[in-house]
């Protein structure tokens, strides 16, 4: 239920997108970030209210549309994007959000995200990726990393974690970034970068889950360590990063490696970040780096244009009504050979 | 032949020594059943659907069976292979494709093989006698010729060298020897068509619009067509020529028309009726597909058709499209009917309208793809965890998948509710006339959505109305935001709820609303009296095979009555009742007993059940020999 | 209290002018039920689990009910975050963990208010006073405090300043306040041992055991038990201290057993008593995790856990370890078994075994994941597509699950079969004290698998013994090479059959195969008279709830007798003829009338029933009314 | 059913691996070819005929284990992965072959490859690629080109074809290999590296649909075009190829350009095939090439090594049973408080 507004809003606040439910996660959950970053980057984009819609699937993170003063679906697990997908066909004219996490969208969900992603459908998945179930009380994911004890692996995990992101370039996408729930402008901006994406746009969150996996971002958002740990792509700019601004990464063939600048390395050698490019192959690269190898990429990997699913679909019903005209009834049961009994 | 003749004439064609037409008695007969049966390559789905056409244009009453073969292509001349069309005509109402065939055409040793258990006693099969080659039989592993060896004494043997008749007559068309030997079903459909007289003219058209850009395929169908035709007037190997004169039938336009199609036709005009864009979601199965394929040619009428990445997908984007206010349906046969049971029973938990389509298949499991069965009742009702009551609803032949579909879609909006239409293999492929409805006449879908809010400036997406529906409220509709979803929800605001008396009173409210769908369906009617010592009841496809067996036993003098569910949850409310009415309950099903157990479990009547579970529809004489074993003759 | 004090004497302790041990009275009852209630950091599953073992360790009979927020972590003192912990602990044989709360403790005001109106009035209710703070009050909702409002009048109320005193009793050792005030919950556990008599030891012990690294820690869980205690001893608060005997129980050793981990445990005994590996496939979901979770942790019994990427993957696993010779089993709830359905139709059709648990939960859809229902009954017997026929058995309380998942995987063996064990929330995550069974004594399950041609020199996969069961040929077997699949296939041979004779015969077969497991399951007994007025019948974990009401209703004269189906498919063969021995039958359920429908349908009994969906177990008190609604009294 | 050997085969024959039933594949499927070719690779192996088996799930490849005598599992729609996971973690000593198609493997079963092939169980994925379902009579799949004209796109599909390569890489597969139905030496070689390889193995196969998708592949199996339009990857080999092998692959920057040899460029100029690269950057890279801007790749793309899952689960028993000692049901049932009633 909800609050009617009496007169439009001429633009939103953060404020007019939460929901009158109390906000459920353990406290010091990273889903509260997401959720009030969420708010901010909607509300600056001058679509109103209700053409926002949520859809999840099942988790701790699938808890968001309830929170959120928008239209919502809170589905089954794993299936988020198929609903998302119907009703976007339906409706092209919404804004149609996909919420998910690593188990909900890469465990039991995996197939459909690629599916979606490959269709170009117009819609915004976002995966909370906390590398663990959270909401059935703390299993190992298929983000969790090798040797992680959980409830289900008491002596470690033993399976090679899947990268989100790498699934997603593989599966066609056209829009890939990645963000901390920590980083709150990162955040939004990136949000509001999927927002404006024309297609399927993928955003992968770190997300710290406060109870059953504390800590696993550390190195990417312990004040003392991020800055060399983690790096932050800018479109047509060189890959540089550090503490000091002072190490890059540069291709060795088809490979990546960390250098210091100086001592005749120059930003000219280093790897230039671009989203655009046609060929994932670059966004694939740096899908891969990982810490404590790399410094782990935030940002946009990947934003090509491409048309979307429903267009498509739509167009092939108005080609044809354009050249037919639309149909008759009268005419489609008439279709076959048709006798007349008098 | 099952029915009676009545008349003997001459044949009217003039009397010549040799060479010309020869004199034929003519026979007057009530119905008649011609099969025709070959390799999947020879074309008999075609014959089959042409010799269908030219017999509903005469005026015939008509009801056919198609059979496929399993594979793809099996090769070419094996048992496997082998591909029939049954049709049944004739002069009366006719409700199935017939128990026993009277005239059953072969195109090679494969197909008599498969076949002839089927051929009456004394019937006529006429054979391609070209086709019995050693190579041929082999393949079809006969040991010996039949042709040659007496074992075809009991019927009536027509040796036809439909090769070599066929090739002659299109010996000088500049065509492949392959492309000539294509034609042969023409030639054996003219041949047919002579024996019971049908009119040409409705194939020859056919064939000159199909082959339009193709003279010499046109030049060629039409002449083997003719040659066959001619052959039969021109031999003296058939004594008698068969007539089955008019069907009284309800004047209109008719065409023929599958339950596929006719599911397909209903879905559109069901949005059009309720003015909602169609949205079709949808993985290919057997034999469902061709819902799909049928959907997929019709945007022009605004359909939208997604091919899912599998059943979950489908269901799940049918739901969403509801959920924006579309007519979101999904279709699949009973292994996708297991994969959508999650997403079902959400749909339950959030009412939202939405249709799922299961024609039923032979399981379990994979079990026979392209056979017919019904054992998919019970898991329509009761396929899902919790109490999760949806609609269920069943055609009771390939027309009324047009009327039980229209019925599905009209149920799921106003009841805001999963509605499952149980079709099957034999609806879907088989056909029958259609009587085409006036559009104009049909009665509209009223579906009104909420624009303000309900209740005290406040919307509340589980506010209902006396028959206990919520509102359809659509995304895009300002100040009516709202969330929905899977866990329980609290009566009227919606809102998530985990209280215990609230869970059983919403699973209370979900049960009735679907059984308020009673008031709002046609009682349950029965054929015969209205009291008496038997009552057939049934649902689904076996609807042509237990009137007609129970027509049958009553004109016989038994005090025998039929009556078939087309809803069957709810049922209509006096079906308790009805059952009571009579001493005994019959109950026959292509399965081990679903029905059985509802009605049982429900009316507490002692009924009985006839099952055949062999991926075939009943035979009319097994139902009636039922009714005789049951209650004396 | 429910049962009657039958003695009064005075405590032996000394009695002092102030501050010592003062005089109270003892009072001998019968049974008690206690329940502790806090937030969910209050510790108060960990206070249950300790209370119900030292009542154990003491010798009386118990049974437990935990009752978790259905949020991870809700925010503290909110109504969401209420954790409670209900132990019935009786001198008699008891079976559920009681309808009415004699004795309860709540640690702040969200406790309270969503568990007074389970207490009985009169009943005890202890009170952390401190925990009512203006702040607290106003988490839970409450306007004024109902501690000063006067709305508590119809208890026995004691407020206890558990904060203050736990601090004082802990003020010299070297924890941090946090610290400190996490072990309030063995003072309030100390209290209330002292009330009821209850011996210290074994949670001295358990606290040793549990924090030897930790010595501060241990003392302070240490001094705040005994401090609680010693408050109870020397305050004048309590006018009396209770007595619950020790019950006459069955000798041995006992443990304490939830559900869950008794079916674990089962399944590991399973796995040694055939022989084989048990590979045990799941995707968590709640409440069925804390299987995959036990089993996990047993590796060293050669127990191998596939956490797979959903339910589908679990079950094909599964089938896939049983194909392989092991001994498959996955475990789910409800929306899980949904996915599994058509996965469980090819085990039907390749007649492979296959252990399937269902730890049902609320529905439909998500519906209430914490807490507990039956309304999967109907979907395990019908969830599949075709005639798709599986055993299904339900275990009746936490202990039984060890011995009904014993009997699933021996069906599953024995007959090459899907076996559905529908287990519940209530019996899931419930406890009750556990006879550990003599392994040498539990009867082994033989096993073979055929190393040598069945039939001429072939191996023909699908041949079968008297009761109908094929043989289980392990890959690795040379000169069995055979395949299965999910298509219909040949009697015998197994080979693919499109034949509509066949298939009719495999079906049966199928259906056949599964009733035949009748003939090695026990009859249904009977609790009470053999016949007479009324029957009560159910599954599942009502029966605690159905015995003790029965039994109740027997002591006041009523012609009344239980029995319990702990074979739901096939059913005892006597169940029939059973029902048929009272006037009137009645089924209590937590769904709309699963059983009832099976009952009604297969038996024709006009039975009645009982329905409960709120989540939750029914009190004995629901299921007695209902009785004498029944058959006066 | 089958036939008992006598006497144990010192080596297999392709017709020892030959099943009684009759092949039902239509005439010209290339699915024909696929089968001989599989009992010849199988035959060489050294492996006894009761260790293989072939689990396939629903499609007109997926009938494959029908026709061999060894022992086999024709599953259900998309999930044979899970039954061979399943088995393989039963039964480590056999040798588990998955048999699926485009429809079954990466329609409906695309999340079970996914799992399957990140886990690196140690069975042989082989998926017939016939851009199409050919049992279902002829829908498109998902790796339809766009465009495709089948009964469910009458107009023409819509959707992005997904690259199984790039899916399979995506998910961090150990070995992954593309052959074709007509080649039937590098179809043979291809099975039998799979068969070697320890771990996941993913082939994907261009198959022909006779029926209902003839000639997709002409491109790469016309004798007249094939040459300029495939590219057979060897290990540590330049990519050349074209019928006079004198055009090649060049990296530029991260994109693969076609250039030809001479005038300047040299064989040492090109790209260097390296199925053995620890990162996948150079595998998924290839699996992007497609035709017509580019020959497509035939071989091995990525052949790495890595602990299989059920090693390292059949490890984690041993080890805790070599630590502390075989589990005994007794000390099991009294790991908890236990109380003696006499
Ligand atoms: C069909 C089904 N299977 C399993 C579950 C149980 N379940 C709920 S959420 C979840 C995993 C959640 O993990 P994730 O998607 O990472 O979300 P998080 O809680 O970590 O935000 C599981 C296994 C379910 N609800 N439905
Ligand atoms: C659950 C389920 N859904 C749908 C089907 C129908 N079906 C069988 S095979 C198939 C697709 C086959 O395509 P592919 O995997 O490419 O195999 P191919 O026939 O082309 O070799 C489909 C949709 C099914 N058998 N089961
Ligand atoms: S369990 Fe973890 S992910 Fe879930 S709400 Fe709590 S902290 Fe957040
Ligand atoms: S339909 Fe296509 S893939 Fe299937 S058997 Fe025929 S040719 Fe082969
Ligand atoms: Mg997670
Ligand atoms: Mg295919």
């Amino acid at each position: 239920m909800s609050t009617v507004a009496t007169t439009p809003l001429p633009t939103l606040t953060p404020k007019d997108l939460s929901s009158d439910q109390d906000v459920r996660w353990c406290p010091g959950c990273g889903d509260y970030s997401i959720l009030a970053q969420m708010k901010k980057a909607l509300a600056g984009l001058g679509i109103p209210r209700e053409k926002f819609v949520f859809i999840s699937g099942i988790g701790c993170s699938s808890r968001f549309p309830y929170y959120m003063n928008t239209y919502g679906f809170h589905t089954i697990h794993g299936r988020a994007p198929t609903f998302a997908t119907g009703l976007k066909i339906a409706r092209p004219d919404l804004s149609v959000w996909v919420i998910t996490g690593d188990g909900d969208g890469l465990s039991i969900g995996g197939n459909h995200l690629i599916h979606a992603i490959r269709r170009n459908v117009d819609i915004k998945i976002i995966l909370f990726n906390n590398e663990i179930y959270g909401l059935t009380k703390g299993q190992y994911s298929p983000t969790s990393r090798i040797g992680t004890r959980t409830k289900s692996s008491p002596q470690g995990s033993v399976e090679n974690p899947l990268r989100p992101l790498s699934i997603a370039i593989g599966a066609e996408a056209t829009f890939v970034a990645r963000t901390l729930d920590v980083d709150v402008n990162h955040l939004t901006d990136t949000l509001r970068r999927a927002a404006f994406h024309k297609g399927a746009a993928f955003v992968e969150i770190y997300q710290n889950c406060k109870i059953f996996n504390d800590g696993v971002f550390e190195y990417a958002t312990d004040k003392s360590v991020k800055a060399d740990n983690t790096l932050y792509l800018e479109h047509g700019k060189p890959l540089i990063f550090g503490k000091d601004r002072n190490k890059g990464i540069r291709l060795k063939g088809l490979d990546p490696e960390v250098v210091t600048l100086g001592n005749g390395v120059a930003a000219d050698d280093l790897l230039i970040h671009d989203e655009k490019a046609e060929e994932p192959s670059l966004a694939y690269l740096l899908s891969r780096m990982v810490y404590p190898r790399f410094p782990e990429c935030f940002g946009v990997f990947r934003a090509v244009e491409r048309p979307t699913y429903e267009a498509l679909i739509n167009k092939q019903v108005e080609d044809v009504i354009r050249a037919k005209g639309p149909g008759k009834l009268e005419e489609l049961f008439a279709s076959d050979d048709i006798w007349v009994v008098s | 032949m099952s029915s009676v003749a009545r008349s003997v004439e001459e044949s009217p064609s003039e009397s010549h020594e040799r060479g010309g037409p020869v004199r034929h008695r003519v026979e007057e007969l009530d119905s008649v059943v011609v099969r025709f049966a070959g390799d999947s390559g020879d074309g008999m789905q075609l014959a089959g659907t042409q010799f269908t056409n030219a017999s509903a244009i005469f005026g015939n009453d008509i009801s056919t069976l198609p059979d496929f073969p399993a594979e793809i292509r099996a090769p070419a001349g094996t048992l496997a292979g082998v591909s029939g069309f049954q049709i049944n005509f004739s002069s009366q109402d006719i409700y199935t494709p017939g128990d026993l065939v009277n005239t059953l055409v072969v195109m090679n040793p494969a197909a008599l093989k498969t076949n002839l258990k089927d051929l009456e006693k004394g019937g006529l099969l006429i054979v391609n006698s070209d086709a019995f080659t050693f190579n041929d039989l082999r393949k079809a592993d006969y040991a010996t010729n039949p042709l040659e060896d007496g074992s075809l004494s009991a019927y009536r043997v027509i040796k036809v060298p439909i090769n070599t008749l066929n090739r002659e007559a299109l010996k000088d068309i500049r065509l492949s020897p392959r492309e000539v030997d294509r034609c042969k079903n023409f030639f054996a459909l003219g041949l047919v068509y002579w024996l019971y007289e049908r009119p040409l003219e409705p194939t020859l058209r056919w064939i000159r619009e199909k082959f339009a850009k193709n003279p010499a395929i046109l030049e060629a169908n039409t002449r083997a067509l003719k040659a066959g035709y001619n052959f039969g007037e021109t031999t003296e190997l058939f004594p008698v020529q068969y007539r089955v004169p008019k069907a009284h039938i309800k004047p209109g336009t008719y065409r023929k028309i599958t339950g596929n199609e006719a599911t397909a036709l209903g879905l559109v005009t069901a949005s059009i009726l309720c003015n909602k864009t169609l949205i079709y979601c949808s993985y290919p199965i057997t034999p469902a597909s061709d819902i799909l394929h049928a959907l997929a040619e019709m945007r022009r009428y605004g359909v939208r058709t997604f091919q899912a990445e599998d059943e979950i997908a489908a269901v799940g984007a049918a739901i969403g499209a509801s959920f924006g206010g579309a007519l979101g349906v999904t279709g699949s046969s009973g292994p996708g009917l297991c994969l959508k049971s999650e997403a079902i029973g959400l749909a339950v938990m959030v009412e939202l309208p939405l249709v799922v389509i299961d024609v039923q298949r032979g399981g379990p499991s994979t079990g026979l793809p392209t056979k017919t069965e019904q054992a998919d009742l019970l898991q329509a009702l009761f396929g899902r965890n919790g109490e999760s009551p949806v609609a269920v609803v069943a055609p009771c032949s390939p027309a009324d998948c047009f009327d039980m579909i229209i019925e599905a879609v009209r149920i799921a909006l106003r009841f805001m509710t999963p509605v499952i239409l149980l079709s099957d293999g034999y609806l879907g492929n088989g056909a029958e006339p259609w009587l085409i409805p006036d559009v104009n006449a049909l009665p509209r879908i009223e579906i009104s959505h909420p624009t303000k809010p309900n209740h005290d400036g406040q919307f509340m997406p589980y506010l209902r109305d006396e028959r206990l529906v919520r509102q359809w409220a659509l995304p895009g509709t300002p100040g009516l935001e709202h969330r929905i979803g899977g866990l329980e929800k609290e009566d009227v605001t919606g809102n998530v709820s985990y209280d215990p008396i609230n869970h059983e009173k919403m699973v209370r409210i979900r049960a009735q609303k679907v059984a308020n769908i009673a008031n709002e369906i046609p009682p349950l009617s029965v054929n015969g009296p209205e009291e008496g010592d038997l009552l057939v009841i049934g649902w689904g496809g076996t609807f042509g095979s237990i009137t007609t067996a129970v027509n049958r036993a009553r004109r016989k003098g038994l005090k025998v009555a039929s009556a078939h569910l087309r809803y069957l949850n709810p049922m209509p409310k006096n079906t308790g009742e009805v059952l009571r009415r009579y001493k005994r309950v019959l109950v026959p099903e292509l399965n081990c007993g679903q029905l059985l157990l509802l009605l049982r479990g429900r009316y507490l009547v002692d009924a009985v059940g006839l099952n055949k579970i062999q991926g075939k529809p009943f035979l009319v004489s097994e139902i009636e020999s039922e009714i005789y074993r049951l209650i004396g003759s």
